[in-house]
């Protein structure tokens, strides 16, 4: 799927955020996206995710205009800057998340014992892949509170990964691991990407990561605002 | 048109969706309550009643008393129940559940019965003033406050508090400028709660008060029953609504932040927290084993026959009195109510985190700050013409049970609402969460606290609710208080003994209730 | 809509404390073929005001439980068709106050109780008259539910003004000085100050009919042929006369007459000495063994007549709590 | 003041977290300490600040032992990894918390007028020289949850520089910070520590950034323990 950001502009609080932002991603391919802290990389992850609504401007999916479209009909999933976890949960049930949502209410109300039992499987197969993707095998049980900065940013990206989105969007997804289990985790991230063709934007800082991971990388500039923002 | 961060992923659709969620409650409070003071005050208030009202020297008395008493019981309740909170909320120690429930069970009993045991308790020297009427009002209302704070301040992050104490700030700072304003909120509302229902306190002041100490509630009681002056006592009571609502609608503006629940576990309590929770347990406690104990001794000997008059063998006192059904017909009702406050409730504090009107927040006040009188002369002279002539109608009662307890639930549950951040349901709908599943898998989950809390109190309220109850016509429709209050008006060593074991059997079924529907009392 | 009226069912309107044993209506429905619905909301008082509120419009067809001193502020209202029942002979002092409007069903009075053995332990002999009370040997004895607020005490002060005509407000204050007691309602008074039930007040002001519910209602039960464990001051004694009446606006007038008729018939009068704790209005019921043995017969009862009740309560009232302080 | 951690192991829910860990920090020198995520690092910090208790061992500064000092009365500041902002303070509030806590009720008690006006002239300046540092001018009345991720890190440092702290423990400050300010900020951290000489604890995955601020790096070592660690 080709993701088509076009001239976004967004305003809060009467301060603007985004002025007139593009972007492309054609199918498959990855966009690594760029820039200071506080120019807008997380507020243009949220405008295509369809969290924040722009003030103008139009995102479209495979040249569908998805703008109008709720949250959770856009086929996009996320990784958040700061995870989100659900503290509810535990670690299996996170990232299973997508997969229990998303399954149709009649096949759980209705289905077979087998079928159910099958569903059960699966589901449990792909907790335990995606755990041992991010080098988390055992996990399962663990209370989200109770996890290292580490271990959170790994749970969230593998809840991210679970559903196998078809567009996601990375907002700083390895940050805070160290090295050699960030590079190892970013080589699988680029297996698995390409494998499944998922079209992905990635915010990082680290100019390695995106130049490894993104076909193409996008510098995202300030727009020129009244410097001294001001809350209301 | 420009996104709010704190009113984001709604979608533009915020004002009237959170107008929506409000409407049940509206709906209910405005047929209930609003539109049956409007028609009394229009049919029966006189040009001119209010301001001779006013001019009346015991009206100004009663008055001065009323602010006076309330303001000072609010605060030792604000303060006892911070402290109590504080510590259900983040320690663990044997008998916490049990100091949650006994801290409960005196707000919902008839007030007649557990003054009649507060006045055999205290020492005569503060019997009948000022001074046990405070007693009284911190007894009664210290778990309004415990219900509302506790609930915030177990999502605090502990990190949180860490933060500030690498900062330098000692555990009393921690309390003044970190827990304090986090929970500001839910306390000052806790603590407008407490000024109304101090303020237009009737039954306690009116036992415990002795001569010369009424509060307006009494006033309004007075003029409409014994001088038939409805006129001046809707008047009095309606200017009394609206001066408390105006007064909370003000304090109560601020929203909960979002807090983060990162595993509050709780620490094995301190000693002074042990010796805290003891000393109030104990202080709670006194005049409830005072009331059970007698209901089974008289003059030092131990006596079966309040309790077997109750279990049912015939005896003339109870003849009319088919105790079995009352419990039912009580435990139904509670269960009605609670089933129409707790969901409309938390739908309404839903409508209220998202975006809050002064006149919608003031409407979900009214309740509380209405003499159920007041509300009873409404409700017969409104709805009195077929087929809207529901004065009898039996729902009438649970119906009414709900509505005021619709203002706690809102209260405890809106709080809880605010503090689940906003960045948790976005993450659900972003892997695909419809807002329903959003409703089901995130919100309800950490609402739950809010849920069980609302519908313990609820069904409390409900089974100990007297004024209300009592003034509207029933037909085979007593519950336990008025059982307890008919048991009351007579004679004999029997009557009494049977009206303290009802009392008894009242208090262990709301303890009972709150225990099984009250989970969050539990983890 | 007089067509769909069900004849059959009736509503008795009454004070929360009516009641009586389960069966108490089936004589009724089984002669005249009409059910009885019983509807009870609040005291006395509060009865009295809701009446007075819908009255042409009410929520049942029969009221029972208005009293002489409440009678005036209803008929004013205009809440009853005027129907005094014939059917069976009154007492005939009771029908007067009645204003021939409604019928008069049960009496009782508001007297001074002692507990005996308290008092014979600190060796005073119990008072029987009003002037009594203010002597210095009783001084600090006496608790008087509050008149504000409870209608046995404003019977007590009403037996006053009428005993003490224009010097009544001096009485009072002799009260005061005596130490007297004032408590917020009867219940207060009777089970919290008077020392028969563990207060430290050997007088209260109560009913004459409280010594049979002592009998009663005792726990451990009294031995056969013991006395009452209270007395009751005869010269204190204020009479209340209670009044059931057919409510302007109903829709089954004959049925609600019929009722009233029923509610002074001998076998249902005899029902309410033991379970309301009042004499029956019927000259010829029976009084229970219990009220035989154990009430003292009220020979010159206080009384005043409902118009003069209602003239003058709202003055004395206030006039009353000035005194008292409350 | 030199920090002294002498055999310190930790035990939370029946697991060994960290075992017999010893790390000695001279007066006014910097310590990296540098391990795999989950290692146990943060939860190092939190122990010599006195957030977690540990089962056995003892921290010392200038030698004299502060294990039974409560948290408050150790002269440590830190910088959590997630943050940890105050969300009822605006910036300018949350950076001058330290100051506010610390400034002795007698004084805010029975100070003059002009002692007073000079007290709150110089926690202005102190807030605005910190924002300043950071880079965040003109942010003091925003509200902490309208910040991006790499402004509300910079706040969470500003915050635990302001009172100039003698101990300093900083868990991944850097983080999440484009190249670009992560440099400049990471020289005047630099800078500052030295002209103050603050003794400093810094947990970091960036090699880089541990050589230049640390005059020595430590690893942690992940301790034997079962491998599948267990929620209760
Ligand atoms: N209510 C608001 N008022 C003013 N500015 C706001 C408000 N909410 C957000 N902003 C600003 O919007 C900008 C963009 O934030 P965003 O989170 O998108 O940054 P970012 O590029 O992701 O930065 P980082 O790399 O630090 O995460 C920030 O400068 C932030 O301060
Ligand atoms: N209640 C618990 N039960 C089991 N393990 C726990 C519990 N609490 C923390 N841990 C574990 O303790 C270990 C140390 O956590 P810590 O936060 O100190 O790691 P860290 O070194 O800071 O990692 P990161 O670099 O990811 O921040 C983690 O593996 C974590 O899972
Ligand atoms: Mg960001
Ligand atoms: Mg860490």
């Amino acid at each position: 799927m080709s993701l088509h950001v076009e001239s976004i502009c967004v305003e809060i609080d009467g301060v603007t955020i985004l002025d007139s932002v593009s972007l492309d991603v054609p199918t498959g391919s990855t966009v690594a996206v760029v820039g200071p802290s506080g120019v807008g990389k997380s507020t243009l992850l949220r405008v295509i995710a369809g969290i924040i609504e722009p003030t103008s401007g139009s995102i479209s999916i495979d040249g569908v205009d998805i703008s109008s479209l709720p949250v959770h009909e856009r086929t996009v999933a996320m990784v958040f800057q700061n995870d989100q976890l659900f503290p509810h949960l535990d670690v299996s049930h996170n990232i299973a998340f997508g997969l229990d949502v998303t399954r149709p209410l009649m096949m759980r109300l209705v289905s077979s014992r087998r079928v159910r039992r099958e569903w059960s499987k699966e589901r449990k197969d792909r907790v335990t892949e995606m755990l041992d993707l991010v080098g988390l095998s055992g996990f399962e049980d663990r209370d989200t509170g109770s996890l290292s900065g580490g271990e959170a940013k790994r749970v969230a990206l593998a809840r991210a990964l679970a559903p196998a989105p078809s567009v996601l969007l990375l907002d700083e997804p390895l940050t805070g691991l160290d090295r050699e289990l960030h590079d190892r985790l970013m080589h699988d991230l680029g297996r698995i990407l390409e494998k499944t063709g998922t079209t992905t934007v990635l915010v990082t800082h680290d100019v390695a990561e995106a130049k490894y991971l993104a076909d193409r990388v996008e510098q995202l500039r300030a727009c020129v605002h009244d410097p001294v923002p001001e809350s209301p | 048109m420009t996104v709010s961060i704190a009113h984001r992923s709604r979608h533009g659709h915020g004002r009237t969706r959170s107008r929506l969620w409000s409407l049940p409650a509206l709906v209910v409070i405005t047929f209930t309550v609003l539109i049956p003071v409007c028609v009394l005050a229009f049919e029966v208030v006189e040009p001119g009643a209010l301001r001779s009202a006013l001019t009346r020297s015991s009206v100004v008395d009663a008055i001065r008393f009323s602010v006076w008493q309330a303001l000072c019981s609010t605060v030792a309740t604000l303060f006892i129940g911070t402290v109590m909170a504080w510590i259900l909320a983040r320690y663990e120690f044997r008998g916490r559940r049990f100091a949650a429930v006994i801290v409960t069970v005196p707000f919902v009993l008839p007030t007649v019965v557990v003054a009649s045991a507060f006045l055999a308790l205290l020492p005569a020297a503060i019997e009948r003033s000022f001074t046990s009427i405070l007693l009284a009002h911190v007894f009664f209302n210290i778990s309004v406050v415990i219900r509302l704070v506790t609930p915030l301040w177990s999502v605090v992050d502990p990190d949180l508090m860490a933060a500030a104490r690498t900062l330098g700030a000692s555990p009393m700072q921690i309390v003044t400028r970190l827990l304090l304003p986090v929970a500001r909120p839910a306390v000052t509302v806790a603590g407008s709660l407490v000024f109304v229902m101090t303020f237009t306190s009737y039954g306690i002041v009116r036992i415990l008060g002795g001569p010369g100490l009424n509060t307006v509630e009494v006033e309004i009681y007075r003029r409409a029953v014994l001088f038939g002056d409805v006129s001046g006592a809707a008047a009095l009571a309606i200017a009394q609504t609206l001066a408390v609502i105006s007064v909370i609608a003000f304090i109560t503006r601020r929203p909960t932040r979002e807090l983060h629940r990162l595993g509050a576990q709780r620490r094995p309590a301190p000693r002074w927290a042990l010796g805290t929770v003891s000393f109030v347990v104990v202080l709670v406690l006194a005049p409830l084993v005072a009331m059970s104990l007698r209901s089974m001794y008289v003059d030092g000997r131990v006596t079966t026959s309040g309790w077997s008059n109750l279990v049912g063998s015939p005896s003339p006192l109870m003849s009319n009195i088919d105790m079995p059904s009352v419990i039912i017909r009580s435990a139904g009702f509670a269960l009605i109510a609670a089933a129409i406050a707790v969901p409309i409730g938390i739908a309404a504090a839903i409508g209220l985190a998202q975006r809050s009107g002064p006149l919608v927040r003031a409407i979900l006040n009214i309740p509380v700050a209405t003499s159920a009188v007041v509300v009873g002369f409404g409700i017969l002279i409104t709805y009195d013409t077929t087929p809207f002539d529901i004065r009898s109608a039996w729902w009438l009662i649970p119906m009414i049970h709900a509505v005021v307890a619709l203002p706690f639930v809102v209260r405890t549950a809106l709080p809880v609402v605010q503090s689940i951040p906003q960045g948790l349901r976005d993450a659900a709908a972003v892997l695909g969460a419809t807002p329903l599943r959003r409703w089901w898998t995130i919100d309800a989950p950490l609402l739950h606290p809010a849920f069980a809390t609302g519908l313990g109190l609820s069904m409390a309220l409900s089974l100990g609710e007297f004024g209300a109850t009592s003034f509207l016509t029933r037909r085979d429709s007593q519950t336990l208080p008025i059982v307890i209050d008919q048991l009351l008006g007579r004679a004999g060593e029997t009557a009494f003994t049977t009206a303290m074991a009802a009392s008894t059997g009242l208090m262990l079924l709301t303890a009972l209730i709150v225990v099984t529907f009250d989970s969050s009392l539990r983890t | 809509s007089s067509s769909s009226v069900d004849a059959t069912r009736i509503t008795l309107v009454a004070y929360d404390s009516f009641i009586l044993p389960e069966d108490a209506f089936s004589a009724f429905t089984e002669s005249t073929g009409i059910s009885v619905d019983i509807a009870l909301s609040g005291d006395a008082g509060e009865l009295a005001a809701k009446a007075s509120l819908t009255s042409g419009n009410p929520e049942g067809d029969v009221l029972w439980g208005v009293d002489n001193s409440l009678l005036s502020r209803l008929t004013e209202a205009d809440v009853f068709d005027p129907y005094v029942s014939t059917a069976a002979p009154i007492v005939p002092s009771l029908i007067e106050a009645a204003q021939g409007t409604v019928t008069p069903v049960d009496y009782g009075y508001v007297c001074v109780n002692y507990d005996i053995e308290t008092l014979q332990r600190l060796g005073v002999a119990p008072p029987s008259t009003l002037e009594d009370l203010i002597r210095p040997e009783y001084r600090g004895m006496l608790v008087v539910p509050n008149a504000m607020t409870s209608s046995p005490g404003l019977a007590f002060v009403l037996a006053t003004t009428v005993a003490f005509g224009q010097d009544w407000q001096q009485y009072w204050q002799q009260l005061v000085d005596n130490d007297l007691a004032l408590s917020d309602g009867w219940t207060d008074a009777y089970y919290t100050r008077f020392s028969r039930h563990g207060g430290d007040r050997p007088l209260v002001v109560s009913y004459s009919t409280s010594p049979p519910a002592e009998v009663l209602f005792a726990d451990p039960p009294l031995e056969q042929g013991a006395p009452a464990p209270t007395g009751v001051a005869a010269e204190t004694c204020f009479e209340q006369i209670e009044f059931a009446g057919v409510m302007r606006g109903t829709d089954r007038p004959e049925a609600a007459r019929l009722l009233v008729d029923y509610l002074i018939s001998r076998p249902f009068q005899e029902l309410l000495p033991e379970n309301l704790f009042v004499y029956p209005a019927n000259s010829e019921a029976v009084l229970p063994e219990s009220f035989m043995r154990y009430t003292k017969s009220v020979l010159d009862p206080w009384r005043m007549t409902p118009e003069d009740i209602a003239s003058q309560r709202v003055g004395v009232l206030e006039e009353w709590a000035r005194i008292t302080g409350s």
